[in-house]
């Protein structure tokens, strides 16, 4: 386990030391959150009713553009041969490297997107909905990220291709998520999608450590 | 035999644009298809015999 | 005894031989098939009393989107089988399989719109049949896009795999989410085959045309497993043994 | 003992060496030697299941070899030390943090006053706290070399660990791998150089 936290901690002590790649995509998310009204028009009703999508989205492309280098550095130095030989066992590693990635990019997220849902005039319970199925959801997000990109790991134009095969699979995080909050503006309640979200991000979070450690083996023998 | 005329036929009760568009596009794409699979095997038997034969070549020479 | 011919013919250079007889049976049965079918669904299949004439569509639609989920459904097999038996056929057959099945999701869809279009009076609609259906051809255009990409053919066979099965994981997730996000916004949720009271001869002229694309599917992943097994063992004695790389090349050289 | 029996090698159509054998046991160093693509490299990586032979088989006191995830402490991956081209060494981080970093990847149990006595025999005494990216790149490779002092798996898998050395940081992890090898390890090392080490050492000559 301590290798665990220790890949944890070199993540999250390296981006500090690099800060502009963590503030860009959080940057990324409020420019786009902050063009869509700008595209859709200022009437408030509209914004209100199209605010879920638009932040999620803007999430799910945020989350996206940090994907790629989720595994680049490491396999680059080195690094990720050193974890394959590991013996706390390669999937375990690439776990703390899925959660590090959810504290640099989900988490200023989820921390971030109340403040945005009130330029879309969402009502304090849709605001409270949104953070909390952000709080859930990114993970998620990161989790399948992760096994488009340790897939396309030294592929040619791989940037690219990992939007390609992730977002597809990010559909049902986007129907949910965002579904949530609107559940909650039309008062229906937003605990069935929420615990729908949950039980994803738990399947995810049991299965692509695996699938990803799996991809990364392919990417090291090649 | 359900037409009473071939015009009658093409016409598809008025729903000629959607109904021959879809076969047309289906019979368009299989034909693609089989023409794509056909050239790739071809283009691939020629390059795989031009390998072979330059390998020969070469070894008669260097020789 | 089952298993033992299942990995006897596992091995690309017995298969090849195998495929390349058996895909012109393939090949005729759906054909003869097809014009059956088309016969049957264009000539004889009477006028629908809703429809009209319109729903003749659903001669290929139904088929092609049929087709599109059980190629993907034997796409995560040979994935499974590629993964844990470590077989190298089982890539091959997956990568021969994801062109034909991306063609009929793509047919799927332009059928599909094709129909909507007199029926509901709109291109598009976004239930859960189509939507998933667009969802499973950007599964498709993503497995061939990621297998092109990679050159170490044996890491884009499980890189692929890996992709597939995760795919076919997802498939009926985002099916049934998109099917109750559909419900809660009171979507038009119609399908295509009302299914009500269909002629018989509609019916039977449909599940033909699903039995031609079939065996159609097959001739296509036979003939194209074959380009692959050659491409692979291009270095191999046994591929320069073969009569159609001597046939040829004496006819290319005289 | 480290036992490798008629392994052979691929590289995509090309065949890079095949029926490779031969064995290690506890004191012994084996030089790798071989001309530039022959596969030294691949071998290297292939013991350490990094990659798939075509053919032929690794065992490892006894026991069949495997590049799978599992956790038992016989396997090979948890008895080896793998030091290639690649330094895995973060630019950002400093020498101290890159070898407690390796160390609680490769399950070492490492103080930090142990960390800094090892840095401080490979010569990096003063710079512990550096960041990576002002060093030097022979420091670079000293700091990654740092880790073989402070392992405690028996066998040693170092690609070309006398590159860009200095000719004191030579002798010190000469030094290094003497006193390895006398406590019963393992060395498997490739170089271009003539390598004297004491125990007993052989040289394998890989060819296509």
């Amino acid at each position: 386990m301590s290798a665990f936290w220790a890949i944890v901690r070199r993540d999250i002590t390296l981006a500090m030391r690099r800060k502009a790649e963590v503030i860009t995509a959080v940057f990324f998310f409020v420019v786009v959150a902050a063009l869509f009204p700008l595209g859709i028009g200022p009437d408030m009703a509209t914004l209100r009713l199209t605010a879920p999508g638009i932040l999620w989205i803007g999430a799910l492309l945020a989350c996206m553009l940090s994907m790629g280098r989720l595994f680049a550095a490491d396999y680059a130095d080195g690094t990720l041969e050193q974890m394959a030989l590991s013996p706390n066992g390669l999937s375990v590693l690439v776990a703390a490297k899925i959660l590090a990635h959810w504290c640099l990019s989900g988490l200023p997220l989820v921390l971030l997107a109340p403040i945005l849902g009130l330029q879309f005039d969402l009502p304090t319970n849709a605001l409270w909905v949104l953070t909390l199925s952000l709080l859930v959801g990114t993970p998620l997000l990161s989790l399948i990220g992760a096994i488009g990109a340790a897939l396309t790991l030294g592929v040619r134009g791989g940037d690219v291709l990992l939007s390609l095969l992730v977002l597809p699979l990010y559909v049902p995080a986007l129907i949910f998520g965002a579904g949530a909050v609107q559940a909650e503006m039309s008062g229906l309640g937003a605990s069935a999608h929420l615990s729908v979200l949950t039980a994803m991000a738990l399947v995810a979070a049991v299965f692509s450590p695996w699938a990803s450690a799996a991809a990364l083996r392919l990417a090291l023998e090649s | 035999m359900i037409w009473h005329s071939f015009s009658d036929f093409w016409a598809m009760g008025g729903y000629a644009v959607y109904v021959w568009g879809s076969f047309g596009m289906t019979a368009a794409l299989v034909w693609a298809e089989i023409a794509w699979a056909k050239q790739a095997r071809r283009k691939l038997v020629q390059n795989i015999q031009a390998e072979r034969a330059s390998v020969a070549l070469n070894a008669t020479d260097w020789r | 005894m089952f298993s033992k011919s299942l990995f006897y013919f596992s091995s690309p250079q017995r298969f090849y031989p195998v495929a390349g007889k058996s895909w012109p049976w393939f090949a005729v049965m759906a054909s003869a098939l097809a014009v059956w079918g088309l016969w049957l669904g264009i000539f004889v299949a009477p006028t629908d009393f809703q429809q009209g004439e319109g729903y003749r569509i659903i001669f290929v639609h139904v088929p092609v989107s049929w087709m599109s989920m059980i190629i993907y459904l034997a796409m995560a097999f040979w994935a499974l089988m590629g993964l844990t038996f470590n077989t190298r056929l089982s890539g091959m057959m997956c990568s021969a399989l994801a062109p034909t099945g991306a063609i009929c999701a793509f047919l799927s869809l332009w059928t599909g719109a094709l129909w909507g279009k007199p029926m509901w009076g709109t291109w598009w609609v976004w239930d859960a049949r189509l939507t998933s259906e667009l969802i499973l051809f950007f599964l498709y255009l993503g497995y061939i896009a990621l297998t092109n990409a990679i050159d170490d053919p044996r890491r884009a066979d499980k890189a692929g795999g890996i992709l597939a099965l995760v795919g076919a994981l997802n498939v009926p997730v985002i099916y049934f989410s998109v099917k109750w996000w559909n419900t809660l916004h009171q979507g038009a949720s119609v399908s295509v085959t009302n299914g009500s009271s269909m002629d018989r001869t509609m019916l039977d002229a449909m599940l033909i045309m699903a039995v031609a694309f079939w065996l159609y599917a097959i001739a296509m992943t036979l003939y194209r497993v074959r380009n692959i097994i050659l491409a692979r063992e291009r270095h191999t004695q046994w591929v320069a043994d073969l009569p159609e790389m001597k046939a040829m090349s004496t006819g290319a050289i005289t | 003992m480290l036992t490798v029996s008629q392994l052979s090698c691929r590289r995509g159509d090309r065949r890079l060496f095949s029926h490779v054998s031969f064995t290690l046991a506890s004191g012994q160093w084996l030089h790798l030697e071989g001309d530039n693509g022959v596969g030294k490299t691949s071998l290297m990586r292939l013991i350490c299941g990094l990659g798939v032979p075509e053919e032929g088989d690794i065992t490892w006191r006894n026991e069949q070899a495997s590049a799978t995830d599992d956790d038992e402490p016989q396997t090979l991956r948890n008895n080896l030390i793998y030091l290639g081209h690649q330094l895995a060494i973060k630019e950002d981080l400093t020498p101290l943090e890159n070898l407690q970093t390796h160390a609680a990847i490769s399950g070492t149990p490492l103080s930090t006053s142990n960390a800094m006595a090892a840095l401080a025999q490979m010569g990096l005494r003063g710079r512990e706290q550096l960041p990576v990216k002002v060093l030097s790149q022979g420091q670079k490779r000293r700091s990654a070399l740092a880790r073989l002092i402070v392992s405690e798996v028996p066998l040693w898998v170092l690609d070309e660990p006398f590159v860009a050395l200095d000719g004191t940081a030579q002798e010190v992890l000469r030094t290094v791998i003497n006193s390895h090898l006398s406590h019963g390890g393992m060395v498997l090392l490739t170089s271009h150089q003539a390598v004297s080490l004491d125990g007993q050492g052989r040289v394998y000559r890989l060819s296509a």
